[in-house]
């Protein structure tokens, strides 16, 4: 426990003293969100059929593109090494990464996503799920998404490697959660699709710290 | 008296097909200074690797008070210090901030000590000074304070590994450096360094060739 | 390490290159042959003597190719995943090696698969494409092999990548059984399982008897290629043992 | 001159070394595709008119992704350093890195887009304009974004910094392109939206190479 | 005869508001070794990257053959070869790829002597290896290989500027390296160099400590 909170409350630090960092994947969130009226179409009607899974689409790539520099300064100062060296276990570092990541990706952009689903013609009946399955959902998306970043953190072109390996492990909770939101805008039932989310997220807290963990020692041990 | 600390038996590591050590065993006790010397490529920093645990293309056991490193591995880091080639220093944390992290994953070094540690290593003043804007000596003395953080306690029966430690430091941070090597190694810590430097101390010193092991 | 006397003696052996290698070189031609008679058979009796589809006419034939490819890229994914776990527990460098070999050989299959799905998909559905579950989750799997394969380019040395790839082929795992019921879980256009444990086929026995040929054709090929692969790759790696190098010399 | 083609073969060299990272854009493309249908909807007459839009923006992340490594290795190996040190003019090398990221993704996506276009049910006759817009698009896409990626290389976070600053400037690139395929598909003419591509594409092969020797100098020398 | 190759006058430069060097003064002839000397802080990396040109947050004037260096860069990066503190080698391309890569872009250097270079920092053989594959020292010898390949006719009137270009060799290595900087300058050619280490070479040498300039 005393090294989760260690390896939380140095991140977070070290998010807090880049502060403008914190707003960037919630500005890539936006700015994405903004192409596609440009890029598509600007029609309100057809802006509303796209939203669920446009925001979704746009929250995945977000989480997606902050994954890169999870491990990697870790890995590049040498610091990596000696939380390998540490007397306590992995699991609770590995946990504490994935959190810090969640903490500045998916809860920011959860909370903001109300506001963009507004402006891309959401039904605002859907929102409460848009957010709660955001909430539900992208935890798992730092938890996959950690694992993959631990795998590649010793290779040199990590970025677009990442997104390879990560994006088929990401489909499952983009169908989900995307679905709850369609869902929700057609006042069905959104129970069930949220259930599987949960499940997800609560098989991934349990096991992905121990790949993660596996992942790191492989990586540095080359 | 002199606890056997290490115990490597037939240690074999080959990189890129140049094998380089076969058969290499020794044993290292507490209060034993070992510095591995050999040229350029001759395999230190692996051997220092395998022996943390680092790194594992290699055959052979490395025991360490008795028990593979690999079988009982929390224990072994409890008595273990490694300063590697890497600065190990976050660039984006103030030198007390850094050592602090360290304190608390590595419970053996004494938070307390935070500030006579950087004192130790010539920084005092610089508690508040965020790694970035260090020097590169300066950096590597943060990593370095590790060393000073370590309570006299916990000396005995401990394992310091360290590559190149005096890489960018200045001649009076070498003699200080080695002397409490010196001191470490008096109240029964045991040290591996590789250095290319002549050192000043010799007391408890003995060398490993890693030149004369390969092909 | 590996705790040498708790394992039974063959898993002991299989654990040595040398061994496998040998062995594998006895087996491969067994294995192939049969893959040649079984596939030659099974395509000649599928595509020439079995009957009409009374809906579909010919163009149903393709399932002799469709669906032992799509059954063969799942199966081959988890051997690869329960190599690669072997590889992680038991350090097995041979275990290590199957995993290496099976990834591309499921990526042609998965691509195989996809390929006789899109044209069939053309006469049957009206569209070379649909993003129906099951062809979706296929997609992916393809995917998941590409990850696979291009985690192992990116890294250097053989022994560390097979621990990485192992283990993100463990967390592909998911998406198994996901592939396998998305049929059952959701409406879709695709075709439910056809063989099962507990009932008997749809199809006519002269329709899904060269299917069952040719499935089990599908699976020694893959035993042979795999076996190849192996042999290829055993001998790169050990390339500086004493036995390959006699071996090499002696040739 | 010299200096051109020592920094485009040493690139090139770099890339084909890990050959498998040539895939990586393009593989990114096509899973970013493939999200659409999976996230919005499956029904071909919603995603044919989805297409020309998505494809571009599909597109210019996956330019955009790559952008990152261009010269964070080359900084933090030193090489950029010794090649400010040149005696020879910075402008071709600048060129040559640019160049060398179009080779690497602009180019292949372009050629890979009709395949994706048929899976998204773009009509047929406005493929050829699909695939001429990203030919003359995406080397401005290198261009402007090699900008951004040389004023962020000294910067630690530098993977969505350089989203931020590079989207806007990506925006007009994105309308005009996505412009000319919408009307493609409508039977519309399109030669001034290409036309005005063409245009941004001489500007920015003029200016940008100054932009990027200059923003190198500057990340190099803090 | 000695031609005066760098002059320096009235240097100016604070970091993070501690002044490194105030009214700092000095020139460098031809044939002349210079070595900066100071504690870990003291400014010598920063009073190197600004006489290359790397480095430009300061004050007072840095003349290359009477020419401001900003103002004529291209013919003063022509007489010039710097080596930091990074490796400067790209892991992905072998030894030689790297170093005919160097060779590209800076002109003065000779693609002929690229063989003949790797063999004088002890890397014969190590042809097509994979940077990336070497050790830290062995790496930092191909970086170091760029001084070998530069043709004695253009010794005279160039300039080297080495930041503890030592760093992670072994002792047989700094002794080869030592020579050819003595020999460089023997031609001609002038040096500034830092490092912890004392030199063995005495010939030519002078020393400049930055410890008295700054506050
Ligand atoms: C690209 C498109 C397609 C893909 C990716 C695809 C994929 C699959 C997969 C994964 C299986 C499962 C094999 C198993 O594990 O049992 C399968 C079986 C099958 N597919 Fe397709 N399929 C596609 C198109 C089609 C089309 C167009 C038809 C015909 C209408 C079709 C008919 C069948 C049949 C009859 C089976 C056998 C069912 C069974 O025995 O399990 N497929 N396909
Ligand atoms: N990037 C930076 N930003 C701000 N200040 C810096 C930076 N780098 C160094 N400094 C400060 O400038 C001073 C001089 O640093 P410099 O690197 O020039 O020292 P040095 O003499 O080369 O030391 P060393 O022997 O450790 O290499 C240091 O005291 C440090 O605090
Ligand atoms: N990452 C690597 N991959 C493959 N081979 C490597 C790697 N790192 C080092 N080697 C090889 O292993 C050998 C030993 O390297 P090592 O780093 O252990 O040497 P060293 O004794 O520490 O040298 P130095 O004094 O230069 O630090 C070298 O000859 C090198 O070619
Ligand atoms: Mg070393
Ligand atoms: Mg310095």
């Amino acid at each position: 426990m005393k090294v989760f909170w260690a390896e939380l409350s140095r991140d977070l630090l070290l998010a807090y003293r880049r502060k403008g960092d914190l707003l960037n994947p919630l500005l890539f969130f936006v700015m994405v969100l903004a192409l596609f009226p440009l890029g598509v179409s600007p029609a309100p009607d057809f802006l509303s059929q796209l939203a669920p899974g446009v925001l979704w689409v746009a929250a995945l790539l977000a989480a997606l593109l902050s994954l890169d520099n999870l491990f990697k300064s870790d890995f590049e100062d040498g610091t990596l090494e000696q939380l390998l060296l540490s007397s306590e276990s992995t699991y609770p570092i590995a946990l504490a990464k994935a959190l810090v990541h969640w903490l500045t990706t998916g809860l920011p952009l959860a909370l903001l996503a109300p506001l963009l689903a507004v402006m891309l013609f959401l039904p605002s009946h859907a929102i409460p799920t848009l957010v709660v399955s955001l909430l539900i959902g992208t935890p798992t998306l730092s938890l996959i998404g950690a694992i993959a970043s631990a795998l590649t953190v010793g290779l040199k072109k990590g970025g677009v490697l990442i997104s390879l390996l990560v994006i088929p492990l990401y489909i499952p909770v983009l169908i989900f959660g995307a679905s709850a939101v369609q869902n929700a805008t057609q006042h069905l039932p959104v129970q069930a699709y949220l259930a599987i989310l949960g499940s997800m997220l609560a098989l991934s807290i349990v096991l992905a710290p121990f790949a993660i963990a596996a992942s790191l020692r492989v990586s540095v041990s080359s | 008296m002199a606890a056997l600390l290490l115990n490597i038996t037939d240690l074999y590591c080959e990189r890129d097909d140049r094998v380089l050590f076969e058969d290499l065993s020794f044993t290292l006790n507490s209060g034993q200074i070992l510095q591995l010397v050999g040229k350029n490529g001759s395999g230190k920093t692996s051997l220092l690797r395998i022996l943390c645990g680092l790194y594992h293309a290699y055959e052979g056991s490395v025991k360490f008070l008795g028990h593979e490193i690999d079988e009982d591995r929390d224990s072994f880091h409890r008595s273990l210090t490694y300063i590697g080639h890497h600065v190990s220093v976050k660039a984006g944390l103030t030198t007390q901030e850094n050592l602090r992290w360290y304190a608390k994953i590595h419970p053996q070094l004494d938070v307390q000590r935070i500030e006579s540690a950087l004192a130790s290593v010539g920084l005092a003043g610089y508690e508040d000074v965020v790694c970035q804007n260090l020097s590169a000596g300066q950096k590597r003395r943060v990593n370095l304070a590790r060393l000073f953080m370590l309570p006299s306690t916990a000396f005995a029966n401990s394992l310091w590994i360290l590559d190149e430690p005096f890489t960018a430091i200045d001649v009076q941070g070498v003699a200080e450096l080695e002397n409490k090597i010196l001191e470490y190694s008096r109240a029964g810590g045991a040290v591996i360094l590789t250095t290319h430097q002549a050192l000043q101390i010799s007391e408890n010193v003995s060398q490993l060739n890693l030149d004369n092991w390969g092909t | 390490m590996v705790k040498k006397q708790f394992m039974p003696k063959w898993f002991y052996q299989l654990a040595s290159p040398k061994w496998c290698y040998q062995i594998s070189g006895t087996l491969l031609p067994y294995f192939l042959i049969t893959a040649l008679v079984l596939l030659t058979a099974g395509l000649v009796w599928g595509f020439a003597f079995a009957p009409q589809d009374y809906q579909q006419g010919n163009s149903f034939r393709i399932i002799y190719i469709h669906v032992p490819s799509a059954i063969l890229a799942q199966s081959i994914y988890l051997t690869m995943a329960i190599a690669g776990g072997i590889g992680i527990i038991w350090k097995m460098k041979v275990a290590d090696m199957v995993a290496y070999a099976c990834a591309p050989i499921g990526a042609s299959m998965a691509f195989i698969a996809l390929l006789t799905g899109a044209i069939w998909g053309k006469p049957t559905w009206g569209s070379w494409w649909v993003w129906d579950a099951r062809l979706t989750s296929m997609l992916i799997l393809l995917f998941l092999y590409f990850g696979v394969m291009a985690l192992y380019s990116a890294m250097e040395k053989p022994e560390t990548a097979a621990r990485s790839v192992a283990i993100l082929a463990l967390v592909g795992l998911v998406n198994i059984p996901i592939i396998k019921y998305s049929v059952d879980w959701w409406n879709t256009l695709h075709q439910p399982a056809t063989f099962t444990l507990t009932e008997k086929p749809a199809m006519p026995v002269e329709m899904w008897l060269p299917l069952l040929v040719m499935v089990i054709g599908f699976y020694c090929f893959f035993a042979s290629a795999l076996m190849l692969r192996l042999r290829n790759e055993i001998l790169n790696r050990e390339k500086r043992a004493g036995w390959v190098k006699q071996l090499v010399s002696g040739q």
